[in-house]
C-alpha cells in the first residue's frame, strides 16, 4: 500500500466548451498492474486516456508517473515518459504501409537521413507476431480490414519500452480468438512491471484481464473496485446507476414476407445469397471477419450495385441503385464505421437525423422547423441522447450517442427495414441494453431488422434467426435449438480449414 | 425532463442567434475595423452616396461570392465564374444588338450560366474529377468560347432599356444592390431552411456518410455549380446593365475576389462549411477596402500591398475572434 | 552586343515613317520564298488584331505569307516566348515581336542571332538590346491628351487619370507623359491617378469613386479605350456627362463610335493598321539588306469628334501623310 | 481461410509496382497520346531540337510544380509562387546590378524564397488560417513589394558571368533541365525515402491522426511551404538568367500552371496524395501542348480553348485509367 504507483491520476478535471467531461478523477494504477477503465459511453474515459497520452491537457489537476507529476505539451512528450495509447478511433494514415503507420513520428533512420524501410518493417513484423503474423508490413494500412487495423494499432503500442499502456477499446473489431492473444500480451506486458489501462464495453474481458477497475460516471470516478470480490451485475449496477434487467428474445414474426433476397452476388465477394426476411423478424447474421456480411448489407441498403440476382419487396422487384433507391423503399442502413459513413461531423444532431427524410420534414419547399425539432426531441429521447443537446455538432458526442443519433434518423425516415451492422460495436452496457430494448422494440411495431454482428451473445440474444455466412455465401440457416454459439462457429469456419474439435480456434466468435 | 421539453420548443431564436454570432462576429468585426480606419483618413467615407457606392461595387463580387459559397460548402470551387459570366454576358448582348426581346436575351444569357454550372458540376459529380482542376480547365474553355464567339470584340451599345432594368433604383438603393440583397436572402433561406440546403452542407462534410443517409449527392454538387454558374451569369447582366457594352474578357479574375469574399466570411475551402451572411460582409469589406484606398488616391503599387495585407488581416481577426476551426 | 539600350522615346537614331520611300526607295525585290512571323501579346484587345490586320494586309499586297499569333492572354510572359521560339525553329526570315515585358522575349534576340533572323520590336514594350524598333512614342500619349486640356481648358481644375496594369512599360510612360505635361501648366491638379487594371469594370469603379469625391472633376485620362469607355459609363451613371471630359488611348472602333455619339472627348489613336504595315515594310526591308535607322516611327493623333472623320475610313493614310508633311 | 489471408498479407512488391503504375501510367499515357497527336500533325515535333525545346520550356513550371506538389500533399496550395519568384529574381538581379559577387546574390535570391514560404507556413501552421486564402494575400503582398522595391521597372543588363551560371548545357541537355531534373530527384527522395517525406503524407492525408503520433505538424507544413518558395526563387533565378532581366510583374499565373501539372500528374487537393514523377510528366503535358498547339499555329483563341480541353482530356484519361479517386 505503501508502495509509490506506477500511474496516478490526481484531481484530473476536463472542461470542453459547455461539457464538463471529467470533473477530479483520482485513482492510481500499479506497476504491473493490468486495470479496467468502465463507464457508459460518455462516462469520460477516453478524455482521460487522452488526458494521459498528451493530446488534451487537464483543465485541473495533474498525472504522476512513479510519483513524479508530469504534464505533457503533446503526445511526444507522453510518448517520450513512456506511455504508450491505442486510440478509441484508428488513428492512421490509409496511404502509408502498416510498418510507416507504426513508426508514424518515430521513424528509424539510416544515418539521420533516410528511412530505414527494412529494418521497421522487420521490426513492426515482430511487433504484430505477438497477435496477428499475416499481416504484411509492407502493404498500405488503407488495403487492410478495420480488424487488421486495429492489431495494428495495437502492435504500434508494443514497440517501444512502454511503463504504461493505455487501451481504449482495443478488441472493438477483434474476434475471440484474437482478443485471447491481446490478453496473453498483456499478461507479458504486467510480468514486466507496464501498468495497462484497459478500457472496454465488454466486460467479460475486463473481468478476464484485470484483477482491479475504476467505474466512471458522468466525468466523475464512482469508484475504484476488486473484479474478483463483485458479480458483473453490480458493476453494470455501478457504471449505469441503475440494475438492468435481463430480457429474454421473444419473437415478433409474422407471416408476410417483406423482403426477399434472391441469388445476390455482388462483384466482390457475396455470392449467390438467398433469403426471405419476414414482417417484425429478427434476422441475425453471423460469419467471420471478412465473410461478406458487410457487403452484403451495403448490397440491400443500395450502397453497392448488385452483379446478379434480385431483391423482391412486399412480393414486388425493386432496383436498388442507390441508398436513396433503398430508403423510399423503407431500407436504413446503420453502418458499421460510424465515423466515415455514418456522421457529418461538423453538423448538429437534429440535421444529421433529419438527413434521410427530408421529403417529411420539407413537404414542400421549406423545412419545417418547429415539426423537427418535435420529431427530434422525440426520437432522441427514445434512444435516450445524452447530453441532450440537439443543437450540438455530432463530433462532440460519445460513440454511443452517436449511434443512437443515426438510428433516431431511421426513426425519423418511417424505414420498415433496418439494417445494423455492428449496432453495438464501441458501445457501453447500458447503451447497449438499450439499443437491445430499442431493436425488439422496432420488432414488435412490425419493422423487419437485419443485425451483423460478430458478437454470438448478441446475435443469438436478438436474432429470431441467425445466416451464417462463409466467403459469401450463406454457408447455414439456424433457428430454434439449432441455433447456439458452437453451430454457428461451426459453419462459419471455411472447410478445407476445419478438423475436428477445431471449430473453436477459429476466427469466429464463441 | 426541463432539458428536454426545453429542447422541443428550444429557444430557436436564440440558438440561431448564438451561431450567427459565433460564426459571422469576427468577419463582422473586420468590417467595422475596415471601416473605422477609412472612415477616420478619409472624408466624406461615411457620405450616404459613398456608402451606396460601396454597396453597389460590392454587389457584383457579392453574387459571385453567394454561388461560390454554396460550392465551396458542397466541397468543392468554381473557378471559372469569370468567364462563364463573360460568355453569358456576350451572348445576351449580341441577342440584344440582333434585336432579340430583353426577357428573351436576360434569360438566354442565365441559361448559359446554369448550362456552364452543368458542365462543371457533370465533370465533378459524375466524372469524379477534381473540381478545382475542372474549372481550371473550363476558365480557360468558356473564355475561348466568349472570345471565338465574338472574335474577340466588345459588344457595345446596349439598349437603353435593356440597362434600364438592371440602373434603377428601389427606396433609395441601386437595384444591383437590391437585386442581389435578395438573391442573398434567397441563398440564406435556401442554406438554413430548405433540404437543398442541408444536402450541401451534408455532402461537404462527410460526402460518404451523406451517401448512404441517402442524400442526391450529384444532384445536390450540380445543382451547387449550376446555382454558381446563374449567379455568374446573373452579374454578368448587371454588369453589362451598368457599363452598356459585354466584353469577351468580363470578368478576369473574378474567381479570387469570389473566393477570397466566402473565405473571409467563413467558408472552409475544406468543405461543410460556410454562411451567406459571412459571404456578403466579406464582399463588402473587399468593396470598402477599394473604395477607400481609390478615395485615399492610394498608388497602384500600395494599393496591391493593402489589398494583400487587408485580406490577411481580414482572415486574423476573424480567426482571432473566431476560434480556431 | 556594343549596342545601346534602346529607348523607343529619345532615341536619336530614327526615322519617321512617312520617310520611308523618300530615303529608301521604293520597295525592294524579296529574295525567294520569304515568309515573316509576328506574335503579339495578345488577341482579347482590338489594338492587337488591327496590328496583325496590318500585317496582313501589307503581306498580302506583296505576296509574302505572315504567320500571326499571340500569348493566350496578357501577361502570359513565358507562353509568348514558347510562341516566338516556335516561330525561330520553324525558319521565318524575319520575326515581328511586341514583347509582354521588357525581357521576356530576350532570349530570342539570341536564338534569332544565331539564325541570322532580323527581329523588329513593335511597338509597347521595348527590348532593350533591339536592333530595330518600330511603334509610336508611348509617352506622347499623354502628352497630347495633356495638351488638349492646357488648350481647351485654359482656366485648369482637377484631372485624374486611370492607369493599366500596375509597372507595365505602356501605362506608366503614358501616364508619365500626362502628369509631367499637365504639371508644367501649373493650372491642374491630378486628384486621383488609381489602377484600372486595363479592366473596364474596376475603371467604371474608380470613378464612380472619384467623382464622388471630387464632383467639379473636369476630366479623366485613361490609359486605353476599354477603361475609358467604362469610365464614360461611370461619368453619365454621375449625371456629369458634358461636364467631364474622358480620353482614352488606342483608337480602337468602339471608341470612334462613342467619339462620334459625344460621349468620348477623345482617344490618342496610334493606327494600328498603318503601323503594322510600316512594321512589315520595314521587316521586309532589312530582309532585302536595306539598312534602316534602329528606330521606325509610326504616327499617333488625338481624335476628338472634330477630326474624327478625318482620321478613319480610307483616307486616313492621307490624312496621316499630309500632318506628317505640316510636321506635325 | 485460403483467401482470406492472402487478402490479408497481399503481395507487397507487386502492390508497390502496381501504385507506381496506377497512379503515374495514367499521366504517361495522357503524355503519350498528346505527343503522338502532334508528332503526326506537326513536321518536326520530334526533331531532337525540338523536344529539348520542350524539356527547357516544361522545366520552370516543372520546378514550381515540385514544390507545389509537396505543398499539395501537405493539404496546403501556394498561389504565391508566381510573385515569389518575381520577388527574387529583383533583389538577385539589383545585387547583380550592385556590384555583388555572383552566388551571394543567388543565396540572396533563394533565401528571399524560403523567407516568403516562411511566412506562407507560418500563417498557415500556427496561425491556422486557410492555405488558399493565406497564399491569396502574400500573392498580393509579395506582388506590391516587388513593384515597389524596382519602382515597376525592369532590371536590365544583368551580367555575362550570372547567365552563363545557368545557360550552359550537360550532356547536350540544356543546364535548367539539369537542374531541375536534380531537383525532381532530390523531391523523389524526400517524398519517398525521407522520414519527412512520410510527415507530409501523414499531415496531408490524417493530420489527427498524424498529430497523435508525434509528427510535428507545424514543422512540416512550414517546411513544405518553404521548399515551395526556393523553388519559386530557383525557378526565377533560371528564368533571368536565360532573360538577362529581372521584372517585377515576372511569374504572371504560375500558379496556375504549377497546380495544373501537379493535378494532371495525379495530387489530390484534398492533401495527401501526389507524385513526382506525375508531377514531372504533368509539365512535360502541359509543356508539350504549347508548343504542339504553336508549331500548328494555332490562333491563340483556339489555342485557350484546347487548352482548357486538353486540361480536361488529362485528367479524362487519367481518371480512366487510374480509377476512381
Ligand atoms: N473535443 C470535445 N469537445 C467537446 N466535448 C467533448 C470532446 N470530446 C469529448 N467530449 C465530451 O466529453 C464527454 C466524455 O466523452 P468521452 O469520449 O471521454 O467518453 P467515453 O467514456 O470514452 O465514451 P465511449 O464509451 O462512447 O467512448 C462526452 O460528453 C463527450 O461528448
Ligand atoms: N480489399 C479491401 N480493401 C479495403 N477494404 C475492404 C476490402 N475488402 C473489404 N473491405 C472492407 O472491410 C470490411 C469488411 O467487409 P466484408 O463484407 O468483407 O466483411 P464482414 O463480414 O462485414 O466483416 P467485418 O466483421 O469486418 O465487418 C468492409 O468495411 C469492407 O468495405
Ligand atoms: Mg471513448
Ligand atoms: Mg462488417
Amino acid at each position: 500500500m505503501f508502495e509509490i504507483p506506477r500511474l496516478k491520476f490526481e484531481g484530473v478535471s476536463k472542461v470542453f466548451p459547455g461539457v464538463r467531461a471529467l470533473s477530479d478523477v483520482s485513482f492510481a494504477i500499479g506497476a504491473g498492474e493490468a486495470h479496467g477503465l468502465l463507464g457508459e459511453n460518455g462516462a469520460g474515459k477516453s478524455t482521460l486516456l487522452r488526458i494521459l497520452s498528451g493530446v488534451y491537457r487537464p483543465t485541473a489537476g495533474h498525472i504522476a508517473i512513479d510519483g513524479k507529476p508530469v504534464a505533457f505539451a503533446n503526445p511526444v512528450a507522453a510518448r517520450q515518459a513512456g506511455i504508450a495509447m491505442i486510440h478509441q478511433e484508428l488513428q492512421q494514415v490509409a496511404r502509408l504501409s502498416v510498418a510507416q503507420n507504426m513508426f508514424l513520428g518515430q521513424p528509424l533512420t539510416r544515418s539521420g537521413i533516410f528511412v530505414a524501410s527494412r529494418e521497421q518493417e522487420r521490426r513492426a513484423a515482430e511487433a504484430l507476431a505477438a497477435i496477428d503474423p499475416n499481416i504484411d508490413p509492407a502493404v498500405p494500412i488503407g488495403t487492410l480490414k478495420v480488424a487488421q487495423r486495429q492489431i495494428v494499432e495495437i502492435a504500434r503500442a508494443l514497440l517501444n519500452r512502454a511503463k504504461v499502456v493505455a487501451m481504449d477499446e482495443p478488441t472493438s473489431s477483434l474476434t475471440p480468438a484474437e482478443f485471447e492473444r491481446l490478453a496473453e500480451v498483456i499478461a507479458g506486458l504486467a510480468r514486466d512491471g507496464v501498468a495497462v489501462v484497459y478500457v472496454s464495453h465488454k466486460l467479460d474481458e475486463v473481468f478476464g484481464i484485470c484483477r482491479r477497475a475504476t467505474i466512471m460516471r458522468d466525468g466523475v470516478v464512482v469508484d475504484s473496485v476488486d473484479l474478483a470480490d463483485l458479480p458483473e451485475k453490480a458493476v453494470v449496477a455501478m457504471m449505469v446507476g441503475r440494475e438492468l434487467a435481463q430480457e429474454k428474445h421473444r419473437s415478433h414474426k409474422s407471416g408476410d414476407v417483406r423482403l426477399t433476397a434472391r441469388s445476390l452476388s455482388s462483384a466482390t465477394k457475396v455470392r449467390d445469397v438467398s433469403f426471405d426476411l419476414h414482417r417484425g423478424e429478427l434476422l441475425g447474421i453471423a460469419g467471420l471477419v471478412g465473410s461478406g456480411r458487410t457487403e452484403l448489407l451495403r448490397l440491400l441498403a443500395g450502397a453497392d450495385r448488385l452483379s446478379s440476382g434480385a431483391i423482391e419487396i412486399d412480393g414486388r422487384s425493386v432496383r436498388l441503385s442507390s441508398p436513396r433507391d433503398a430508403i423510399a423503399a423503407g431500407i436504413g442502413l446503420v453502418p458499421e464505421e460510424r465515423k466515415r459513413e455514418g456522421i457529418v461531423p461538423l453538423r448538429s444532431i437534429i440535421s444529421n437525423m433529419a438527413l434521410s427524410s427530408m421529403k417529411v420534414f420539407a413537404p414542400r419547399v421549406l423545412i419545417d422547423n418547429r415539426r423537427l425539432r418535435r420529431v427530434a426531441a422525440e426520437k432522441m429521447q427514445r434512444v435516450n441522447l445524452r447530453p441532450f443537446l440537439l443543437d450540438r455538432p455530432i463530433r462532440l458526442f460519445s460513440g454511443g450517442n452517436q449511434q443512437k443519433a443515426i438510428i433516431g434518423r431511421w426513426l425519423a425516415a418511417g424505414t420498415r427495414i433496418l439494417l445494423f451492422d455492428e449496432p453495438t460495436r464501441g458501445i457501453d452496457v447500458g447503451a447497449k441494453a438499450e439499443i437491445y430494448h430499442l431493436i425488439e422494440e422496432l420488432a414488435a411495431e412490425g419493422h423487419s431488422v437485419i443485425v451483423v454482428s460478430s458478437e454470438l451473445p448478441e446475435v443469438i440474444r436478438l436474432a429470431d434467426r441467425v445466416l451464417v455466412m462463409r466467403e459469401g455465401t450463406v454457408a447455414a440457416e439456424l433457428e430454434g435449438t439449432d441455433l447456439n454459439e458452437h453451430a454457428i462457429a461451426a459453419h462459419a469456419i471455411p472447410q478445407s480449414k476445419r478438423q475436428p474439435g477445431q471449430a473453436d480456434a477459429g476466427r469466429a466468435s464463441a | 425532463m426541463s432539458d428536454i421539453s426545453q429542447a422541443i420548443t428550444g429557444r430557436p431564436g436564440a440558438a440561431f442567434v448564438s451561431r450567427f454570432s459565433m460564426r459571422d462576429a469576427g468577419t463582422l468585426i473586420g468590417l467595422v475595423v475596415i471601416l473605422g480606419f477609412f472612415g477616420a483618413l478619409v472624408p466624406g467615407f461615411f457620405a450616404e452616396r459613398n456608402l451606396i457606392n460601396i454597396l453597389q461595387q460590392s454587389s457584383i463580387n457579392a453574387c459571385l461570392a453567394l454561388g461560390m459559397t454554396l460550392v465551396i460548402i458542397s466541397g468543392g470551387i468554381d473557378l471559372s465564374v469569370g468567364p462563364t459570366a463573360a460568355l453569358s454576358a456576350v451572348i445576351s448582348a449580341s441577342m440584344l444588338m440582333a434585336g432579340a426581346p430583353i426577357p428573351l436575351a436576360i434569360a438566354a444569357g442565365l441559361a448559359i450560366g446554369l448550362a456552364g454550372g452543368l458542365v462543371n458540376g457533370i465533370l465533378v459529380a459524375h466524372v469524379g474529377l477534381q473540381p478545382f482542376i475542372v474549372t481550371l480547365g473550363t476558365l480557360s474553355t468558356y473564355r475561348a468560347l466568349a472570345l471565338i464567339y465574338t472574335g474577340g470584340n466588345p459588344v457595345l451599345g446596349l439598349p437603353a432599356d435593356f440597362r434600364a432594368v438592371f440602373n434603377g433604383s428601389l427606396l433609395g438603393l441601386p437595384l444591383s444592390v437590391v437585386i442581389v440583397a435578395m438573391v442573398a436572402l434567397v441563398a440564406w433561406i435556401i442554406l438554413k431552411k430548405t433540404p437543398f440546403g442541408e444536402y450541401l452542407l451534408a455532402v461537404g462534410g462527410n460526402e460518404e456518410a451523406a451517401y448512404i443517409a441517402g442524400v442526391p449527392i450529384a444532384r445536390t454538387k450540380i445543382a451547387a455549380y449550376m446555382i454558381s454558374g446563374l449567379l455568374a451569369a446573373l452579374a454578368a447582366q448587371i454588369l453589362i446593365g451598368r457599363l452598356g457594352a459585354a466584353e469577351p474578357i468580363l470578368g478576369n479574375l473574378w474567381e479570387l475576389d469570389a473566393i477570397a469574399a466566402a473565405a473571409i466570411g467563413g467558408a472552409s475551402l475544406m468543405g461543410g462549411k460556410g454562411s451567406v451572411i459571412g459571404t456578403i460582409l466579406g464582399a463588402v469589406v473587399l468593396g470598402s477596402m477599394r473604395n477607400g484606398l481609390t478615395l485615399m488616391n492610394v498608388q497602384s503599387f500600395y494599393q496591391l500591398l493593402a489589398t494583400g495585407l487587408i485580406i490577411l488581416a481580414a482572415m486574423l481577426i476573424d480567426r482571432v475572434t473566431r476560434g480556431r476551426g | 552586343t556594343d549596342l545601346a539600350p534602346l529607348n523607343s522615346d529619345t532615341e536619336k537614331d530614327r526615322i519617321e515613317w512617312s520617310q520611308l520611300d523618300a530615303k529608301f526607295g521604293a520597295f525592294p525585290k524579296l529574295p525567294e520564298g520569304t515568309k515573316a512571323g509576328a506574335v503579339s501579346k495578345t488577341l482579347t484587345n482590338e489594338y492587337w488584331r488591327s496590328l496583325g490586320e496590318g500585317y496582313k494586309t501589307f503581306g498580302g499586297k506583296i505576296g509574302v505569307p505572315v504567320v500571326y499569333q499571340a500569348a493566350q492572354s496578357e501577361g502570359d510572359q513565358l507562353g509568348q516566348l514558347t510562341i516566338a521560339e516556335g516561330l525561330v525553329t520553324q525558319g521565318y526570315n524575319v520575326l515581328l515581336v511586341s514583347p509582354q515585358t521588357d525581357s521576356n522575349l530576350q532570349p530570342i534576340m539570341e536564338q534569332a542571332k544565331a539564325a541570322n533572323v532580323p527581329v523588329i520590336n513593335v511597338n509597347d514594350a521595348v527590348i532593350p538590346q533591339a536592333e530595330h524598333y518600330v511603334g509610336n512614342v508611348q509617352r506622347d500619349n499623354g502628352v497630347r491628351v495633356a495638351k488638349w486640356f492646357i488648350k481647351n481648358r485654359p482656366e485648369g481644375g482637377k484631372v485624374a487619370v486611370v492607369e493599366g496594369q500596375a509597372g507595365v512599360y505602356a501605362a506608366v510612360q503614358r501616364t508619365e507623359g500626362f502628369k509631367a505635361t499637365i504639371g508644367e501648366s501649373g493650372k491642374f491638379q491630378v486628384v486621383a491617378s488609381v489602377p484600372g487594371n486595363w479592366d473596364r469594370q474596376t475603371s467604371y469603379d474608380a470613378a464612380t469613386n472619384i467623382l464622388q469625391q471630387h464632383p467639379d472633376l473636369i476630366g479623366f485620362y485613361a490609359n486605353n479605350d476599354g477603361m475609358a469607355l467604362g469610365i464614360v459609363e461611370a461619368v453619365k451613371a454621375a449625371g456629369l456627362q458634358g461636364k467631364v471630359a474622358v480620353f482614352g488611348t488606342d483608337g480602337i472602333s468602339d471608341a470612334y463610335a462613342s467619339i462620334r455619339a459625344g460621349e468620348l472627348t477623345g482617344t490618342v489613336d496610334s493606327f494600328p493598321v498603318l503601323t503594322g504595315e510600316v512594321a512589315l515594310e520595314a521587316a521586309l526591308r532589312l530582309v532585302a539588306g536595306q539598312k534602316l535607322p534602329r528606330v521606325v516611327a509610326t504616327p499617333q493623333a488625338l481624335i476628338t469628334k472634330d477630326n474624327a472623320d478625318r482620321y478613319s475610313g480610307p483616307d486616313a493614310r492621307k490624312a496621316l501623310l499630309e500632318d506628317a508633311a505640316a510636321g506635325q
